[in-house]
């Protein structure tokens, strides 16, 4: 084990698969000789070189679909977008190309491909900065979505992302960039994608949360513990697509209680698509309505008081687990 | 005097696969006169000029004729007689309800997919729009595959998936079959890079609409294969028209091959209806690249005789403007210049008639035999394992 | 009362806002001299002219930004796009500065504009072409999203979309444009957004359709009551964004049971959301879990039969309702 | 010796705001040497040739200012003291943690926003990226609005929900601060054609960074206003890098202006540091949109001092470069002319440098005392009603 930050992490991951495979290549804004904008690429470029690391003009669209068709030819592209919401600009790539192609062409062409950066807010970036898109990729068949929390599962899954035959949406978080965790050694480890995780064991009440949202919950379940001695479990599902339903419906058919806890806006969130599944298929065990908590559902403000009022927070998430266990 | 000689020979049926008995080609039901002075396009380039062009050439074009592989000449020949009949039959099967969804022909542009495939070599990529039937033809892809495609059936190109718009095959390197306008420009570039990646002298042929050329992801690809010199090679297949809009009436600027120098790329203009300048515009090209990764935007200019899909009435445009189009008819034009160059006789054409219409024959019986996709095919091929 | 297509309604509805409002004008593919690819707008180039009807290149990321930008200067775009897979290519306009522009400039500039076309299938016309994208557009605040089933519903909710000071995206589908029903007479007909419409009264069990699964769950309800004489209640939100769930809510405390038909892919739909609110707000009242039926969770495949089996049917809405009510 | 004269005032710290003790002005601590052969632009563009150009241009210039009204060139001086003086309170401010997000600064280009948009009249409107205090200014919002607003505060020039980026202000004709690369390109496009909707002869400032060009939609929307004669005025602000990238790791050719051609557009190149050359070329490109709409590409070279934004180290460029390039600093080149004409004396000089000065006190004054926004406000203008 090693204690890393999560930027160091998945230059750790990035590194490794570039030596591991030269099929693999890095393309994005910034990513060689600037280091990356959150240098997450640091050093890449000094060491590979142009032909592995690669600045690309601002052209969201143009750079995915050239992706897109190196990765149909066989390379294994890692494509970095400054921040999410750019890649809108390049969704037509990600969702009419890369995610279809595969089953388009009736099984010949996969698309081996990672999209990655970071999502969600960013302290005090404003509306068009600070938006979280898993909800807007995960509704889209063929295409793979994860979040990592912290530094281990950052490595571990960017290196499955990139080894994966598949397109994955990588989506991190650039406040939790320079968050520290232990890492194991070594270039074999690897997470597999689909596969959730229970951060925290608990006996009375689940929350799922990712990314953003896991280090806030952690620390509501501690205050809950605290206050009330009541025991929270919380799950990280890690990737989104495909969905590890069965270890969330596990812990609720234990807890009875389902707080989801993320950092995008509500509506058609991905939260919501946990609600149904976990009523699906865990009706019976339910003790409350599954409460969730999200970003309001307006655009980010600037002003810090109104961005930190729009965010889900260990204050919110703490109302919602009282709230869900009658406290 | 050879033009009358043409002129004689269009008439002999047989021999003549293009105009169908002297009515113009297309599924249009079009008005006799211009509907409106917007779509009246001809001005834009004369039929005659290019024709008058043509004839300047066409010494020389006699000569560099002479000098090609005779069995290379009868298989261009051949796969723009097949392409043609081959359309003409989804046409007649469309209409009898066999094909689904949207269906886009190819007549009158066979020259352009000809003349540059033709060109290439092993290990050199293609990919179109959703107008792929000939593309898929001339890479290899057999009628059988394309027709049973077309009918969704289980034995098509791609098991039924993917339909007329969506041909594929890795083997033959036909990367599709795209119908996101301009979508295949990202993507070609990509192919592209990947080739001078991995350290071949291959190259990409990226075949997209002139309407096309107004998305955006043109304009960020060019830039991207001129700044990185990606082998990729641009052929812009100036058909005149974006379903019923008129290049004139959807682009500032007439010439698209000029478009080339705001990227600082080799840009050339090209007549789509001739397939022996088609076939050395992309060998220059191909050169480029092939040295140093080169790119080179050329604007090949043909005319699309049917509509833009079968459930196109085609209002937009005059029977006079397409009739005056094929005059040049590029399967005619073709074929005079064997003639006249000795290499073929009529023979040779009936018996090349011949073995397209058995081929296109062959096709539509496949597919009607064959059985329709399973329904556990649904949800397989969603991620590769 | 007068009959009339889906397409026609649509049709008198932009023809009768042309006539009402100078600053509306409509913006996109083959609108005007073609007549539309698909007929909405016959007949108004010929009548309103270059001016108001106007057929732009094949450049969705630029003709919406010219509309979001002749919206915040004044004027009232329809933008129409040929269909709603072609403006995955525009969406950053949308989402990125139609949907934000109003909050981002403190109130200043609001953004009257629409944006409509046909949304999701139209008989085998494969993946790239088939895609029904109202969850991707409602997950963002700032736009309204709405869903019309009849000619009525269609008539009366485009003219209110086009009179609204905010974006508002508008979803057709293609294969409901030759449905036809009663329209009531006048320029004064419009239906308010954000007001669901009950299509069927019943009392066992409640069916949300939207759109296209719309006269499925009709036909499906028919069925139930002659079959096992179950009343089945179907409600039509209509407008999406903002959600009428207080309809919807209502409903299910009155059958105790619910299936949600939609057409589009399950993962974080429109139809999860339904699913949770309904459950925040009406769980004690649910004998059943809610019961989905989307289109599967696969690109849409082309051949006949397996599009078939990827659409949402009767057959299924049928088998959803029959187990949530335990028939 | 005009030339001599102008050196030694250059010492003459009172009446210089450009170079602050002679140092380089810039955050950055960049790098003595170049750190990569790459990034060395020098090449494209060589600063000495510029001022070659604009020796020769200069007596025709003098000439011109003197037909000037004064007041006009007094606040056209002021306007960019002002602009200077406020970003660099900015990054003072910035640094002691009172704004937040991201703060992209104008110095050195100041002569861009003012050359341009002092030749606009009532109705015009202009837009601009992310990089707007500038021009928010300029278009009339006060400094303590903008400041207001990158303290996040109610007082704010939009309520403290946009920050640095979205300054708007509809009753001033400025639509904003965008914050998303080329965006507003397709934006400003929009809101011309509304101009020309509505039947006015009014016109459009649309400003972006070089790097911009290379998005999609500058291609589309360039398209679209010559094909429709859109009174647009594309205003490429080329101030040599996007971020951490030279113009020439990013674009395959060096001459943007020339891009106008691919569209049949007038394009023009300008020297950005020639406040009265941008205002020339300005009125030519109006004169052409009131006419009859047709649009302008306009490339304006200056040079950015600061690094992209507050939280960029630039070790991609060296600080010869930054100083080769400040030699021709634009408020110095101005006054410089306007002193030269005998328009001002530095007595008028120091005026506005004291004027500017108290103006960006009291901004900050302001913005301090100004209250944060109240909570209630984070839901209000989502929808209008
Ligand atoms: C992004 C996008 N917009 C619109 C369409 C609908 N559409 C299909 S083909 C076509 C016309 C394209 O014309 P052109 O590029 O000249 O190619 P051609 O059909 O003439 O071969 C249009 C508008 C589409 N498929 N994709
Ligand atoms: C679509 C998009 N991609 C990337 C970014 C991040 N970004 C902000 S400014 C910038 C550089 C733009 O350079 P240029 O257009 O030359 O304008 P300048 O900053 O030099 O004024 C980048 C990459 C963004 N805001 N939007
Ligand atoms: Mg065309
Ligand atoms: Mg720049």
């Amino acid at each position: 084990m090693a204690e890393m930050t999560i930027r160091d992490a998945l230059n750790a991951a990035l590194r490794e698969e570039l030596i591991r495979d030269e099929n693999v290549f890095i393309i994005g804004e910034e990513v060689a000789e600037y280091d990356g904008a959150y240098k997450v690429t640091r050093g890449l470029w000094k060491e590979f070189g142009d032909k592995r690391v690669v600045d690309s003009p601002i052209t969201e669209l143009g750079f995915a679909g050239l992706g897109v068709g190196a990765a149909m030819a066989g390379l294994r592209p890692v494509v970095e977008f400054m921040t999410w919401n750019f890649s809108i600009l390049a969704s037509d790539q990600i969702i009419n190309h890369a995610a279809k192609m595969y089953y388009m062409s009736g099984g010949q062409f996969n698309i081996p491909i990672v999209f990655r950066g970071p999502n969600g807010s960013a302290y005090q970036v404003s509306s068009q900065h600070s938006q979280a898109l898993e909800a807007f990729y995960a509704n889209f068949p063929g295409l793979k979505v994860v979040m990592p929390s912290t530094a281990a599962d950052a490595k571990g899954l960017l290196k499955s992302a990139i080894r994966d035959d598949n397109p994955v949406i990588f989506l991190e978080q650039e406040t939790m960039y320079g968050m520290k965790g232990e890492v194991p050694e070594g270039e074999d480890f690897t997470i597999p994608l689909g596969v959730a995780d229970v951060k925290r064991e608990g006996s009375d009440c689940t929350i799922v949360a990712r990314s953003f949202t896991v280090p806030q919950a952690l620390q509501a379940a501690e205050q809950i513990q605290k206050e009330f001695d009541v025991s929270v479990e919380v799950v990280d599902p890690r990737t989104i697509k495909p969905l590890d339903i069965e270890t969330i419906v596990n812990s609720v058919k234990k807890t009875n209680r389902l707080v989801i806890a993320e950092e995008s806006h509500p509506f058609a969130s991905v939260g919501a698509e946990i609600a149904y599944q976990v009523m699906e298929n865990a009706f019976d065990y339910l003790d409350a309505p599954i409460k969730r908590v999200s970003t309001v559902d307006a655009p980010m403000p600037y002003a810090r008081n109104l961005e930190l009022a729009a965010l889900p927070s260990v204050e919110k998430i703490v109302a919602a687990v009282k709230e869900v266990c009658y406290l | 005097m050879p033009k009358t000689a043409t002129r004689q020979k269009a008439d002999d049926k047989k021999t003549r696969v293009a105009s169908k008995n002297g009515k113009s080609e297309t599924n249009e039901t079009a008005s006799p006169t211009t509907p409106s002075a917007e779509t009246d396009i001809v001005d834009v380039y004369d039929v005659k000029e290019a024709q008058a062009e043509y004839n300047k050439r066409r010494k020389s074009q006699i000569a560099s004729i002479k000098k090609l592989d005779k069995e290379l000449l009868r298989e261009m020949l051949y796969q723009m007689i097949l392409g043609r009949l081959f359309e003409r039959k989804c046409a007649e099967v469309y209409r009898m309800g066999k094909i689904g969804g949207f269906c886009h022909l190819y007549i009158g542009q066979e020259a352009i997919a000809v003349g540059s495939m033709m060109a290439l070599k092993e290990g050199d990529y293609v990919l179109t729009s959703y107008r792929d039937h000939v593309q898929a033809m001339v890479a290899g892809i057999t009628p059988e595959a394309v027709m049973a495609e077309l009918y969704g059936k289980a034995t098509g190109n791609v098991k039924g998936k993917g339909g007329s718009m969506h041909m594929f095959s890795k083997e033959l390197g036909f990367y599709g079959g795209h119908g996101i306008v301009g979508g295949q420009i990202g993507v070609g570039t990509g192919m592209a890079y990947a080739q001078k990646y991995k350290g071949t002298d291959n190259v990409t042929l990226c075949f997209f609409g002139e309407a096309a050329v107004n998305q955006g992801i043109f304009h960020e690809s060019l830039n991207m294969a001129q700044l990185w010199k990606i082998p990729c090679i641009y052929i812009c297949e100036n058909n005149r028209y974006g379903m019923g809009t008129s290049q004139k009436r959807a682009m500032s600027i007439a010439n698209i091959a000029k478009k080339a120098e705001g990227y600082g790329m080799a840009g050339e203009f090209v007549d789509g209806m001739d397939v022996m300048a088609v076939r050395e515009a992309t060998l220059r090209a191909i050169e480029r690249a092939r040295e140093d990764g080169s790119p080179t935007l050329l604007e090949i200019r043909a005319y699309r005789y049917m509509g833009h899909s079968m459930s196109d009435p085609g209002k937009y445009r005059t029977t006079e403007e397409i009739k005056k189009y094929q005059e040049r008819d590029p399967i005619n034009l073709f074929q005079d210049s064997l003639r006249e160059a000795k290499v073929f006789t009529d023979q040779d054409f009936e018996e090349l008639v011949a073995k397209a219409t058995a081929a296109v024959d062959a096709a539509v019986k496949f597919a009607d035999e064959s059985p329709f996709p399973d329904e556990s095919e649904l949800l397989t091929d969603v991620f590769a394992e």
